[in-house]
Formats: structure tokens, C-alpha cells, sequence
């Protein structure tokens, strides 16, 4: 498996989010983090989102959703991982790339 | 598998310390290893013994150092970043003359022990801000 | 020019995002504070900011405090002007229903207003 | 006129503080007073003596401190800001049983001087990040 | 006078000043300082500066262009100021806003 | 475990402006020092990190340094091997003439094959 898992954090930026899916490759996963759990609220984020190659996975993490009150209404715009699903993917892609 | 972090964002304005720790206590049970982990930039400020922390509070230096006592993975923050924002060992702080901030259980240490991780581990994570 | 002009109006502007960054919990604290000494202080919620209105969010972990808490601490200290811009709402799928606290809720022109009728402003 | 400054973001990080005190000394220039100089949030952070400076340096403490030397502008950093950050005064160093951290020619205040500055100043500026 | 001053800062984020330019009213003054100078050159900022109410006056600091090395690059793109000009607009504008 | 691989490849990712940040700085001495320990060290400048190549920065007031004056260093510290990323030139109007160190253009493509072809990446 040659994925790279990309870290998106720091701010709920579409360009951001842009750039990240711009610069991954099919396979790749994309988990965001921080505030930019944020994005999927966000027409233009998630349509970025849907409109991505369907080869590349996009998650955020269950904790930095439900401390922002996001829990139930993130479950219908994206998938969402725990913190061990987390350390998974850093197992299962060989290298990872921060963005923020 | 071997795990080593480099941390970059600030421990008051960001949560990337925080996440770190998530990501090291997660790596833990999942039966892995932290090797080594690298405040860098603003994260260098993790390391200062003035921070007001809590020990209920995940991410901040004592939650950190708790970490680091129980499972031996190192502490390093990096010299530069760490002089720049007043992190001062005893020597430095003695040069200075104003008191040492360095907390317990971090050390100062160069960039080269970022790329040494970086060879020897299996994976490097990045905690931006 | 010492003599406090208890008169002039304040307008605090919450652009940022709530979350583990401690500006939002620093920003409530200075919009309160202000509220409590300066009467005429007004709260406009847009951009990132809407997002500090919305319900169910956790406490701050460094200080326990949400603006879920805060809302009636708000009042307590003479805060009851509260606005949103209704275009930021609707950037993040919003409504006022979404919100943990009744705002008034302001379209462009009507915050472009709010600079205007205020004598000061604060963005945060 | 009479000018208050709200200086928000870090002094090592973001411009803010060097943007604040080119505005200062600009409006001095020009014929302006200072007020008073509000440090608040990551700004908190320019009232640490454990911030290395130069005196050469625009935006560190120290040229803040010769600023307000020489103008009689008021240094306040937000008393919540700093001590979350770490930068204590000798009664809540002593309390914590650490080191003080507070640089001269800056005081510790509440929100409350904040707000005095907005009603009795001609303009307040805000400097972010 | 009734203008408002905006700062903008921060970041060459082209939502931060996208943001700014929708809430500006006519005659408000926008100064680009920091991180913001890149905004210019932006091909999607310039021209979101290039279609501003042209009763928005948009500047940027000299001091900071110069210092990322744009001096001369940005003459050509948009008004440059310098310190004492932005306090002259303090002093013109009764209240300001900052962006960031 | 513990033996050192020198073989292991490095991508240095350079993402952010330069200015008074102390982070850019920072990364530019992080890449240094990775490519002295690290032989096969790559940068790659791309998105607004393209705008530390810009010729004609001051230097950095903290430290002294900029990008210009540590082109060389880089070059002594073992680090040739210099890409940006061509798309991001293009949004900030830039051209390859404007930088002031000589770097391989890179498409998306090829941006994407540099990731996959390293060992370790670090964004900065």
C-alpha cells in the first residue's frame, strides 16, 4: 500500500481543504482535525468534498466533532473515526503529511 | 510499530499538543511505541515550567510528562525554539541571568535528534497548528 | 478628556471559530467585561463566529466555560444585544433554530449599519 | 487625539506586537498620545522576562518598556491571558511556587482597564494576529 | 466622516479579505498589513480587490511589502502606504475594524 | 530497530509565507538540519510556501536570516534537490525567474509522484 494519510487541522479553511485534496492521490486518506471538522458544514467544503475522486477517503475525528457540538449532524455530511481508527491508518499508509 | 511525533502548534492557542496526546495514548493501547516526540516551533512552549497546567488537562506539560514517565518515549524540544520564547535550561538561564523555565522531563536538544527519529522510526506524525 | 464618556457605544465582532483555541473563550470574557462596564455594548456574531452560537458544544477544557454557559452570564452583565449575520448562517447551513441563544439576525446591509451606529469597535 | 492600542496576537508568532508599536510610534510622530497599550490573549505574552529580546528589536518587551519609558504610555497585560500563559507577577508566583515571570514596565490588570481605555480614548485600534 | 478603517492581517487568506470587502460600507478604508500584502498578487484577490465598490479605498503598508521583498512588485497592483498615512487614517476614520 | 537507515528518504513540504512568522525561519533550519542527517532529503515549496523563493526579502528580523542568504547553506548543508509546485507559481503570478534560487518546476502529477516516492514526509 502506497497511501499517504493527510492531517488537516488549524483552520476551517475551503482553501485549505482545497489544496489538500488537490495534492492527494487515489487511495489516499484525508482525516480533518481541529477546527477543520468545520468543513463539512460548509457548502462549498463539502461539495469540495463530494466532488473529490471517490478513491480518496475523508473522515473526521469523533471527539474534535463532539466537542463542537457537531456529533449528530456531522454523521450525515462525512464518515467519522475515533482516535484508535486514527493510529490504524497511520499503520496502514506508510507515510503522512500535515496541512494547517 | 515505532512511532515518533514532531509537534509544532502552541499548547494555549492550538490543540495540537492535545491531539499529540490523543494520538500517543491511542498509539499505546493499539500496542504501539512512542519513540520520541518533538515540540518544535510554538510547540516548544509545552515545555515551560511557568504554563499554568492542569493535571485533569490532556496536552499540556504535565499530561505530557505523566506520558513520558509511564512509558519511557522521550521529550525533546528543540534549542532554538525553545531560546526564543524564553524556554531557558539552567546554563542558558544562568547566561541570561533571569531564572530557568525549563519543566521536568523535557529536554533541550538539536534538530538532529528530529532527523535521527525520523530515520530510526517507523512512522513520523506531524501535529501542525 | 479623562472624564469617562459613559455614553459612547461598543460593538464587539466574534469572527473565530470556538474550539480548543483559547481567543474564543478570552473573546466572551472580554465582550462581558466590556458589557459590564460600558452600557451601550452590542455582540455581532459572523464569519467563524456563528459557530460559537451553536448548541451542544463541550465546555473549554482549560477553563469550563461555553457560551452555552456564558449566555445568561452575558445578560447578567447588560449584554442583550446580540446579532447575527444571516449570511454567515446560511454559509454553515444554518438557522437561528441551530443557535444556543435567541440573536437578532441581520443581513448584510444591516451589519454594515451596525459599524456605522457604533462608536467603537472590537474585532475578535 | 488620544489613542488606545488592543494587541492580540503573539510576540513571537504573528506581527501584531511590531505592527503595534510602528502604529505607536507613528502616532507619536504625528503629534498623537498613547494611552494605554492593552496586551491580551497570545499578546499576553510580551510582558515575560523569559522572552529573549534585542534591544535592536522592534516589537519585543524591551522596546516596549523604552516606549513606554519615554512617552508615559501604559503597558497593561490582561491578568487571565497572562497567568493561563504563565507570565505571573510575584503574588501569584509565590502562590504557585514558581519562578515570577512578569517584565518590568508592564502590569497585570483586568478587562475592566479595557474598557476604561474604550470610553475615554479617541480611538481604540486592534492589532490581531 | 462616517468611514470605517479596516486592518487586514494575518494571513493571504482571499476568504479574509473576500470577508472584509462584503462587510466594508462605501468610503471605508482597507489597509492590507502582514501576511495580508500577498493578497495582491493573487490572481482571485486582485481581482476581488479590482471589482470592490470603487468608493473602498484599498492600501497596503509599505514597510511590510518591503520586507517580503514585493516593494516594487506591488506599485503596479495596488496603493502603497506608509506608517504615518496609516495613523493620518486613524485619525480620519472614527472607528476601525480588524481582520485576521 | 534502533539502527540508523540511511537509505530512508525524506520530503520536506514547505507551505506557509514567509514574514515575521517564526515558523518559516524555523522550517528553513529544520530542512537544514534534516539534510545533513538525512541524505536523501527533498524540499518541496508549493501553495503560499512559494513566496519564501521571492527575491528581494529582508531578512528576518530575530534571526538574521532569509531564504537568500541560506540558499548556499542549504546546498552545504546537502540538500539539491529543490521543487515547487508549478500550479502555485501560477496563482501568485510568479515565474520561475522571479525566484532566487534555482528549483525543478513540478506539476500536480509530478508533486504527487515526489509524496509517493519518499519514505517520510514532514509539512511545514
Amino acid at each position: 500500500m502506497t497511501a499517504t494519510l493527510h492531517l488537516v487541522s488549524g483552520s476551517a479553511s475551503t482553501e485549505l481543504l482545497a489544496d489538500c485534496i488537490a495534492a492527494a492521490s487515489k487511495g489516499d486518506v484525508i482525516i480533518l482535525t481541529g477546527e477543520a471538522v468545520y468543513l463539512p458544514l460548509l457548502g462549498v467544503a463539502s461539495r469540495a468534498i463530494a466532488a473529490a475522486d471517490t478513491s480518496l477517503r475523508i473522515v473526521a475525528l469523533a471527539r474534535d466533532l463532539d466537542e463542537r457540538g457537531m456529533g449528530t449532524r456531522a454523521a450525515a455530511l462525512i464518515e467519522v473515526i475515533d482516535d484508535h481508527e486514527m493510529v490504524r491508518l497511520a499503520v496502514a499508509c506508510p507515510r503522512s503529511m500535515s496541512w494547517y | 510499530m515505532k512511532f515518533s511525533l514532531l509537534v509544532i502548534g502552541d499548547p494555549v492557542a492550538t490543540p495540537a499538543c492535545r491531539l499529540a496526546l490523543r494520538f500517543a495514548r491511542a498509539a499505546l493501547a493499539e500496542g504501539h511505541e512512542i519513540y520520541r516526540v518533538f515540540f518544535f516551533s510554538d510547540a516548544a512552549r509545552i515545555a515551560s515550567r511557568c504554563l499554568q497546567t492542569d493535571l485533569e488537562l490532556a496536552g499540556t506539560s504535565r499530561a505530557w510528562e505523566e506520558f513520558a514517565d509511564s512509558t519511557g518515549a522521550e521529550l525533546l524540544t528543540c534549542v532554538s525554539s525553545a531560546y526564543r520564547r524564553g524556554i531557558l535550561d539552567e546554563q542558558e538561564a544562568a547566561a541570561q541571568q533571569v531564572p530557568a523555565t525549563l519543566a521536568p522531563s523535557f529536554e533541550i536538544a538539536g534538530l538532529g535528534q528530529l532527523a535521527e527519529a525520523v530515520l530510526t522510526s517507523d512512522r513520523v506524525m506531524t501535529f501542525g497548528r | 478628556m479623562q472624564e469617562i464618556n459613559a455614553e459612547k457605544s461598543l460593538l464587539v465582532v466574534l469572527r473565530h471559530p470556538p474550539g480548543e483555541d483559547a481567543l474564543t473563550s478570552e473573546s466572551l470574557d472580554l465582550a462581558m467585561a466590556c458589557g459590564a462596564f460600558i452600557p451601550a455594548t452590542t455582540l455581532l456574531f459572523r464569519d467563524a463566529g456563528v459557530l460559537q452560537l451553536l448548541a451542544g458544544q463541550a465546555p473549554d477544557l482549560d477553563t469550563g466555560t461555553s457560551i452555552e454557559k456564558t449566555v445568561h452570564a452575558l445578560r447578567e452583565y447588560g449584554i442583550t444585544r446580540c446579532h447575527v449575520h444571516s449570511g454567515s448562517l446560511a454559509r454553515y447551513g444554518l438557522r437561528t433554530g441551530d443557535l444556543c441563544m435567541p440573536c437578532t439576525e441581520s443581513d448584510d446591509e444591516q451589519c454594515r449599519l451596525l459599524m456605522k451606529d457604533h462608536d467603537q469597535i472590537i474585532g475578535l
